[in-house]
């Protein structure tokens, strides 16, 4: 059987230039950097060496910008919070996009219960953030406005220059998640006008266990995990030495290799969308067309009258990986608040995978993937009430109305006895 | 990797997979569809039944892989079994049919036993002479 | 030149049998924990496994008690933060030993920040708890007690079970941070009655980027990072997979390891402290002598009329890797506070090393390093105002009172202008 | 490991492990002594001055590596220079000659320039006459 890797997003391979790399920093060059001795020397060097990869990726000034953490998650709860906390006197207002990634929501509540107050602000039905809502939303309490570059679930590319130069003007700092583009997409801090900007390198084949923030020097921000003084004394902990060497490589890597990168994903994100539309029937893509509003990697598919983790399991005994609704929440039963933000039908947002490309990835695969996806929806809408039900014309489609029979939603209302939603 | 990691254990999986009882029992006696508002999962099953026990039940499930493997095991388990039996029906019984289910997925079971417990109401709305019996779960004979 | 790394309480090579358990992790399975296909069941599995080596490891009931962060000092900011938020209605005070590592005694500083309320209990010059003022320090608010095993500085071990009775009599939930102990002193959480338990594998011979925390069922604790579900929802983040996997293998090497490792290094222990006594005058251990009351891998000394830092700096360059003050806040210029906790004279607290232990360290590596370090204290005390002072009966000993000349910390402050402390 | 790391460079690590002008000067003219009450470091100079010059300048140190460089490079510094002109002398100086020390290290290069002049002013106690000049900051003439 083929496998295709199609859950770039959940995390990639370390390539073998970062493996080698990685090597010596476990049994070698061990040392912890914090030591004074030849052992800490050593490694301190190697970290310095990787904040310069870093920092060329995003180009950012100096390697004293970037900040190492555990992951892409605490780097938006050290944005959110370390910002919050150490604003705390200017005032206690932030402002976020509605589709922001679960660590920033949920930092953000928990600084809620805390007595900040935070505005939410809304999407298009593509994902893209009202430029207008957000100037108005910007009070001189705000000490913080966060919006990601790209989208995790629906790939929508955020038009963040004008959200930077709306930030300039109203002198609020600005913090980009780029955990969803860094690697597949230019990040320029200086051009985003990004008082901090976070990524992860296990999304471009770097490891697991490291996470970046860079922060211009002109931005305050306290630390959040207390303890000795790493990091400039804004993150302690022991430094994951491997993995900071590793992630340095795969930036450097992931720089040299972007354009190549994007045109090969373009490619078959293109070929894989239109093999879908043609082959299936009731399928719809949500975020926008692949093109410049969207980034090269991510498909994000509703198939009508099925649901997502069946989908998901029969892609995967078919040696396809795919990952269902937000890749970060699969395991709990929701669905993806983004699809909620977009206002996709609840009907539409249940019966969603997400698709996501990288460099491994050929036109054979894709095309295997189309034929094989083909054939799970045949099945599962074989053994799906709805499907027979919308052929009966009980209920209608949402995504090509017929004009007949009552919508999804308001059929599984009426048996379940409750609003699906 | 050589070994196959599977979500939910080799019954479950199988069940998915390979599921009995798919489709529709044609001219019904009972027929069952509900609905799961936390998860948005639908059931439909489906009874033939002849002198007081379910000869045939088929199932349409629109829901996870653990809520399509508990309408088949569900089905599964209820073939011969009396109205009064199938009353009785527990989805606990689905659930050890199944070897198990994640904590997170034993509402898929319930939905299979509400299912099933609609489809019984149904018919049983269609043949009233029967309530009084089966509310004194005895064994009903026709 | 010989080298002797002597300080393994800051870091430890990772095994052989340890990397080779990581590798896969990192370009075969590479999958991320949280997705539902091949690549993330594989992970999931082998996370499962960890879990349990780590259980063991502690004799923790079951893997479910146990959570995995990014590193110790991540494990000690979730077990306070972690519970105090858990536990607002109840009460908003905690109670903590002196001597507890900078990751507890920030966290708990950051709590106060915020309107919790703490007790400090104090040691005896021996670095041991008082337990009548324990006793006395919780109230009807408190709601975690934090007591260490083992002192990461002077090597004391606490009488966890002791302090566990107490918490237990108190009904209030006790929070043991195993980090200096754990892989080298049996760690049993039922015998100590502890509610919480953390510990790092990079101190046993497992990998840096993962931290470890065992919770017992009935202790209420929230997450501090927010985002994802995973690690049932007590810590976001995508999982360093190959670091907890080869942390769980650390785990089951030490437990099995554990008898030998401990006689090993008491033996070393003892011929080093005897062999740098009898070779050097004026010169202190700080905690408990080698013994039962002592961890086997750890010696602090204090050397009189010299600095630190150039004992560090004169070791490093003969091929012996040593700490210099506490070993995780060795960039900061501020002496320990756990040498201030335990009354040192501020003048021996400045000539403060440590050396630690490991299984790799011979009888040979010892004798080289006592005599090297002979040579080393001639050297700096050659150069030292203060030895040359003490010798003309100016300034006295700390360590051996002579009866002549000010004190140290007299002259110190005489000639500053300001007190030494 | 194959190169050699080190927490300063070169020209500190090697003003650390070989200091020039370590010890007392016989008969010293003056000598300061000052301490940082911050960090504990005691530095410790000893100057011989003849015909207005510093002719010879000695230093102990109980410090850091950086301590220790910075004294060993101060007396370098200061050899053969007129009281005036060493009454001029800044940290700065020692920090350029040592190619830079790490910020949280800067105070050393300071405590050496305070010994220094506290040996200096030593001297000028044992020599009133010469208060006056000193303080113009001219060159003072023997
Ligand atoms: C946009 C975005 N931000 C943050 C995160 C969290 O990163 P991590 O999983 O590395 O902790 C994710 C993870 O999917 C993400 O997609
Ligand atoms: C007792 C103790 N607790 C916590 C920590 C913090 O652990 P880590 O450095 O792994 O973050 C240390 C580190 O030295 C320690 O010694």
């Amino acid at each position: 059987m083929r496998h295709v890797f199609l859950d770039h997003q959940s995390s990639t391979p370390v390539l073998p230039e970062v493996f080698d790399a990685m090597k010596p920093f476990f049994m070698e060059a061990f040392g912890n950097p914090s030591s004074l001795h030849q052992h800490g020397l050593r490694v301190r060097d190697a970290m310095k060496k990787a904040r310069q990869q870093m920092a060329a990726l995003i180009n950012a000034d100096s390697e004293e910008e970037i900040f190492f953490t555990s992951d892409g998650t605490e780097s938006s709860n050290l944005a959110i919070k370390g910002v919050a906390y150490a604003n705390e006197r200017k005032g206690k207002h932030l402002v976020v996009s509605a589709t922001e990634h679960p660590s920033v929501m949920q930092s953000v509540e928990f600084l809620e219960k805390q007595g900040w107050t935070c505005t939410r602000v809304s999407v298009d039905p593509e994902g893209l953030i009202n430029l207008e809502e957000l100037k108005a939303a910007i009070t001189p309490q705000t000490v913080l406005v966060a919006v990601h570059h790209v989208n995790h679930d629906i790939g929508t590319i955020e038009p963040i220059v004008e959200v930077g130069r709306i930030c300039a003007e109203k002198n609020v700092p600005l913090y980009v998640d780029c955990e969803a583009s860094a690697g597949w997409l230019p990040v320029d801090v200086k051009q985003f006008g990004a008082a901090l900007v976070s990524f992860s390198p296990h999304r471009f084949y770097g490891p697991k266990g490291v996470g970046v923030l860079y922060r211009n020097k002109k931005a305050r921000i306290v630390s959040i995990m207390h303890g000795g003084v790493q990091e400039g004394g804004r993150r302690a902990g022991t430094e994951n030495v491997p993995a900071i060497v590793g992630g340095g490589v795969a930036a450097e890597i992931a720089l040299r290799e972007m354009p190549t990168r994007i045109e090969h994903t373009a490619t078959l994100q293109k070929r894989l969308w239109d093999g879908l539309k043609t082959n299936i029937k009731f399928i719809k893509l949500n975020g926008p067309e692949p093109g410049p509003m969207r980034v090269s990697t991510n498909l994000n598919l509703s198939t009508e009258f099925i649901e997502g983790e069946g989908q998901l399991l029969l892609c995967d005994m078919s040696g396809i990986a795919v990952a269902s609704g937000s890749s970060c929440v699969s395991k709990s039963l929701k669905i993806s608040h983004v699809l909620g933000a977009i206002g996709l039908d609840h009907a539409l947002a249940q019966g969603n995978i997400i698709m996501s490309l990288g460099k491994g990835n050929t036109a054979d695969d894709i095309d295997y993937v189309v034929e094989a996806f083909g054939k799970i929806v045949v099945k599962l809408r074989g053994m799906s009430p709805m499907w027979d039900e919308f052929e009966r014309g009980v209920i209608d489609s949402v995504i090509n109305p017929t004009g007949r029979g009552k919508s999804f939603s308001q059929h599984a209302a009426d048996i379940s006895g409750k609003a699906a939603h | 990797m050589s070994d196959t990691y599977t979500l939910y254990n080799q019954t479950v999986m199988d069940h998915f997979m390979n599921p009995r009882n798919m489709g529709d029992v044609k001219d019904a006696d009972g027929i069952g569809e509900v609905g799961a508002a936390a998860c948005g999962d639908i059931m439909k099953i489906s009874l033939k039944i002849k002198d007081g026990r379910i000869e045939d039940a088929r199932f349409k499930t629109f829901g996870c892989g653990s809520a399509i493997a508990s309408s088949s095991m569900a089905t599964e388990l209820i073939k011969g079994r009396t109205i009064a039996e199938a009353m009785n029906f527990s989805n606990q019984e689905v659930v050890d049919a199944l070897g198990g289910l994640p904590p997170v997925k034993i509402h898929c079971s319930v939905l299979a036993e509400e299912a099933l417990k609609a489809a019984l109401e149904d018919y049983v709305k269609k043949h009233p002479e029967l309530a009084a019996q089966i509310n004194k779960s005895e064994p009903v004979a026709v």
